[in-house]
């Protein structure tokens, strides 16, 4: 269950070109996190900035929990300045996870750039739940892709410097023109745009598909009502918006409706 | 262990540190991470009659110690609230104040009319931070007679405590408080969120769907202090002190001033936890300083000057 | 390489980014750490007709982000300006703004006409947020019908650029640029500070002499982007974006909503460099847009929500 | 002449319990410091805190700067963080000098608490006019004390745990009383009731008598009017404050009003 945890850095790596790999300790946060869910980390203990910054659990290691990211502006530039030893104030584990059980066979993992987050967690849950695993891997350039711990990786970049030259719902279109998949599930992250057309995609040949947003949070945890996204009207029930924090982030792409 | 608690007519808070609406939701969101029973009390998100979805996204952007949001008053209506969340509410050890929001004087007082039947809610804050949709949309708030009606017209209908909150975008915020104190409110709530934008340079558009929206948070602070002094030095009912509050010394800041009481707003979102923590910090400091009861600290700022020069020669 | 230059009346400026009134002293005690003419122009201390000693000390007090100030209009008085300060002001590259402050519309009118014979002081920016002792103390600033007599007969006195600084501390700004337009005035500052307050806890005693003083800095940025907004909105006269602006995304901004120029502030104490550094970051950022004239980011802001529901359901 | 330097902090010492000596690397402010000047730091790349912090140039030892302070609050936190290699934002030498020439023979040093940072500097000047030099130096309690480069010094604390018992302006009267100084100048810093104790015992014994004022300051360089402190009337021309920063820190007891 969500909790306040001061927490101790284990460990800072800057493991790509500008992509850092932090490693907490925090035996609860390890122990009761679902694949999908984030933290939101308190960067400074002063007001600069003032507030928390979510990120996905990335994956889980005995008590060790990691988070991936790349410097955007303040805090991701105060979070990559931690070093082991260090505290932090981690709010967490938050969030809906993804449907990693149910009724499917193959889980198709597509991650645009830093989407690829909460796919090493996400990854280890289908495999207990022994589920078939294809990893779709986008991103701008081959510096920015660094080996996860996903299985069966397929990589798309922009410029074609590793795997395929395109976009990663491209890269899937084609596997899938290739090969049988039977009873699939995608699973998507990443920039919106990408998330757009993997939900078009998606619809067209209706297939399973879940994605995970990343929409602005003031807070995290369903107080503050700043996390919207409309969803597919009638749907569940009248109301307009879903809280991304609260009711996601991770949604089936055929209830709600990105922009 | 000095005295914490405080009265409105005859409804006891039992402290003077209270959650501000919009920042704590209805108080259930976060029952496992704080013990919102510490508190002295809860205001809830503002509630209208029918249920609202509230503004598109973009919403919320954050600024230099503060934040900007425009959420639109989304909220799941009145009834759904007494069916939905006042049960729980209804069950707490803290004094549950319902915020109250509006498009029109009728619908302010239907909601109260309704929610002052109901066991459970124990005072009422009035936010006119609104649209007023007969005057095209331009805020009640900014507009002295129509929040000393809207005052008047709520009084006939509640013998709870009436608190009206008022907002900081005017010029003489103490015209507001003379207004509605002498039309009968309880108390007044200072500050409201002051309006203010942010544009993303990328996109060349403003952050926020709505274009201008809420600051809150530190950065605020010092405006709202001013405008808690002005408005305590200007009426005789108690002032609920808000705006940037995150500490205890914030806390202290403004009960020196002469607000009876504060609310904690953004911080929520930062550390849910601040509300407890500064009301416990706020004993402690009146035990240390041999005070019996923490409202000692109340308009004890040590200062000969008063309000009148001081929009002099900044 | 983008123009950077833009006019009022036929005065030019070298670019859009000015130093603030009282930011940036009288030109002269930087002259050694930044190369001034780098900047689209200076704008004077306030000046008043005597000296003036200014407030007794605590005169600053810093705040999240931002920053108090009570320093009372200190100024050297406009003979001595005369004197010691427009010989070397005379001989720059920049526009030099004489900032007028009074505590009568006759000290206004004296001190303008004075300067308004003298070379080197190009235009003049007048500061209305100072108490007109006919009226007990309270500002010029907050009567618009005053605003509008002191622009219609300063007016009256010059053919030089006449710009009024207008004060947020109002409910509705526009109305004020409007009225300044309507008397003649040929551009508005927006914004002057916020009135604000601190409290040091340790001694009990608000932190400036003068109780409550201007605020300032990053913090006020989002409500300065605002009002410039608003008044953007209300006026054909240019505007004159003031309030925060610390970097070259901030100056951005406030072009975006519809600023014609910007002044730095408060971030010339913490780096006096700011100004010209901005204005020749606004250049490059033309050239990398392929924009002739960085003129053209004035409003180009992409939106089409106009002002008035903008204070709607925050 | 001031000048805004990017210098690079070379090292950092906690030298007393909560007293930390930070020295810098910068040619030119080593080389143009005068005695009680002072410089305006940049404890912040954002705006937290949004002012520079003003401290006196302790001493200077060949290229390097040094600076002693302690925490008082966000700003020296952020200070004492520094470590050799980070650069550092500084603004100087600020402000005017104490006399350390003209018609005197014995310069008496007379420091409360941190109010000792400018006279090692101040020492090696006199030394150099081939003045003689004795030095009171009072704290709250002994472990405040670090030895400093100061000549003759007599420690004073209010609990007595290193040297006399009391304050160092009642250690300077009973040292007068003992021995024979011949043409003085007295030389303070420190708090604010210490400087008025100095100066009324000052001006009771017409002493000559320097004060180095600390007092809030925006800018440090005469822009804002912030850091004014009053002029005795009539004294200097009409004006009744004078600016700390520009017109200071160093001033003649007789010509201002403490308060
Ligand atoms: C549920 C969720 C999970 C996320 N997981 C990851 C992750 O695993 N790895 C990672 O690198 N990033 C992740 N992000 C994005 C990450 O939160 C932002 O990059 C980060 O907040 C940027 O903060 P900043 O101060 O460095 O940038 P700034 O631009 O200074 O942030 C300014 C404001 O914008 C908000 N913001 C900026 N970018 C984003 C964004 N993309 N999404 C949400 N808010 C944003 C910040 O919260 C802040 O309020 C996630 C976001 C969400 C909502
Ligand atoms: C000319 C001069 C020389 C100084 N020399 C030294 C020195 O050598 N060593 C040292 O330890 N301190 C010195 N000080 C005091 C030092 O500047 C303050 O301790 C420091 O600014 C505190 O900053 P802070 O953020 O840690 O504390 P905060 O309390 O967070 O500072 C808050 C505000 O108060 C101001 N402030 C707080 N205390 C003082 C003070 N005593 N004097 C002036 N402004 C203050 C700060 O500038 C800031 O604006 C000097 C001050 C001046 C004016
Ligand atoms: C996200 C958000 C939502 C808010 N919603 C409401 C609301 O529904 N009703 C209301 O009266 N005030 C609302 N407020 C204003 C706060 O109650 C408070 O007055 C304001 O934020 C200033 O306090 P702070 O600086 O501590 O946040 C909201 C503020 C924020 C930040
Ligand atoms: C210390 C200080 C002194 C000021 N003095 C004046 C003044 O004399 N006249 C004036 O019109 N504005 C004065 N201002 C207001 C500024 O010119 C500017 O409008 C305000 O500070 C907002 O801009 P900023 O946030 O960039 O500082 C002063 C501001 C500060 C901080
Ligand atoms: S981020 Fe606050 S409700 Fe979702
Ligand atoms: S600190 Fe700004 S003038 Fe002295």
């Amino acid at each position: 269950m969500a909790a306040q945890h001061i927490v101790s850095v284990s460990s800072q790596e800057e493991v790509a070109d500008g992509l850092f790999l932090l490693r907490f300790r925090s035996k609860q946060i390890a122990q009761t996190s679902l694949p999908g869910q984030f933290v939101n980390i308190r960067t400074s203990d002063g007001f600069a900035p003032f507030l928390r910054r979510p990120f996905s659990i990335s994956r889980v290691d005995g008590e060790l929990v990691e988070i991936l990211f790349n410097i955007v502006g303040a805090g991701t530039r105060l979070l990559a300045e931690k070093r082991s030893g260090d505290t932090l104030d981690v709010l967490g584990p938050l969030g809906v996870s993804f449907g990693y059980r149910g009724d499917f066979d193959t889980a198709l993992i597509v991650a645009g750039g830093l989407g690829v987050a909460p796919f090493p967690l996400l990854s280890s849950w289908l495999q207990r739940e022994e589920k078939q695993v294809v990893s779709f891997i986008g991103a701008r350039s081959a510096y920015q892709l660094y080996r996860l711990h996903l299985r069966n990786p397929q990589y798309a970049t922009d410029d074609g410097s590793t795997g395929a030259k395109g976009t990663v719902v491209e890269l899937l279109a084609r596997y899938l023109d290739n090969h049988r998949v039977t009873k699939p599930r995608i699973f998507g992250c990443g920039p919106t745009r990408m998330l757009q057309a993997l939900s078009d995609f998606a619809q067209k040949n209706n297939m399973e598909c879940e994605l995970s947003l990343e929409g602005d949070m003031a807070c995290g945890i369903g107080l503050c009502q700043g996390c919207p996204v409309e969803r597919v009207s009638g749907h569940n029930g009248q109301k307009k918006y879903a809280l991304v924090c609260t009711e996601g982030p991770a949604f089936q792409c055929r209830d709600i409706i990105l922009s | 262990m000095a005295k914490q608690s405080f009265k409105l007519r005859d409804v006891e808070f039992n402290n003077r540190v209270l959650a501000a609406s919009g920042t704590f939701g209805y108080g259930d969101e976060v029952k496992h991470l704080v013990d919102v029973n510490r508190l002295g009390g809860i205001v809830t998100k503002s509630l209208s009659w029918k249920p609202r979805d509230g503004n598109a996204p973009r919403r919320i952007a954050e600024t230099p110690a503060g934040m900007l949001n425009s959420i639109g008053l989304a909220n799941i209506g009145v009834h759904n609230f007494i069916d939905e969340k006042l049960p729980y509410l209804r069950q707490l050890q803290t004094t549950i104040v319902a915020n109250i929001a509006a498009s029109s004087v009728q619908e302010y007082c239907d909601v109260l009319s309704l929610l002052d039947t109901q066991d459970g809610v124990d005072a009422f804050e009035i936010n006119v931070s609104c649209p007023n949709v007969k005057e095209g949309g331009l805020s009640f708030g900014t507009n002295c007679e129509m929040v000393r009606e809207i005052t008047a017209q709520l009084r006939a209908l509640t013998k709870k405590p009436l608190i009206l909150k008022l907002t900081p975008n005017v010029t003489h915020i103490s015209e507001f408080a003379r207004a509605v104190e002498e039309a009968g409110a309880d108390a007044v709530s200072v500050i409201n969120t002051l309006i203010g934008m942010a544009v993303d340079i990328k996109t060349r558009k403003p952050k926020l769907s709505t274009v201008t929206g809420g600051l809150s948070g530190p950065a605020i602070k010092p405006i709202a202090l001013a405008k808690v002094y002005e408005v305590a030095q200007a009426v005789k009912i108690p002032v609920i002190g808000i705006g940037g509050i995150s500490t205890l010394e914030d806390a202290l800041e403004f009960l020196l001033v002469g607000a009876s009481a504060v609310q904690v707003g953004s911080i929520n979102f930062v550390d849910p936890t601040a509300g407890p923590a500064i009301a416990e910090g706020l004993a402690a400091y009146a035990d240390k300083n041999g005070l019996h009861d923490v409202g000692q600290l109340v308009g004890a700022m040590d200062s000969n000057i008063e309000f009148s020069v001081l929009q002099s020669w900044l």
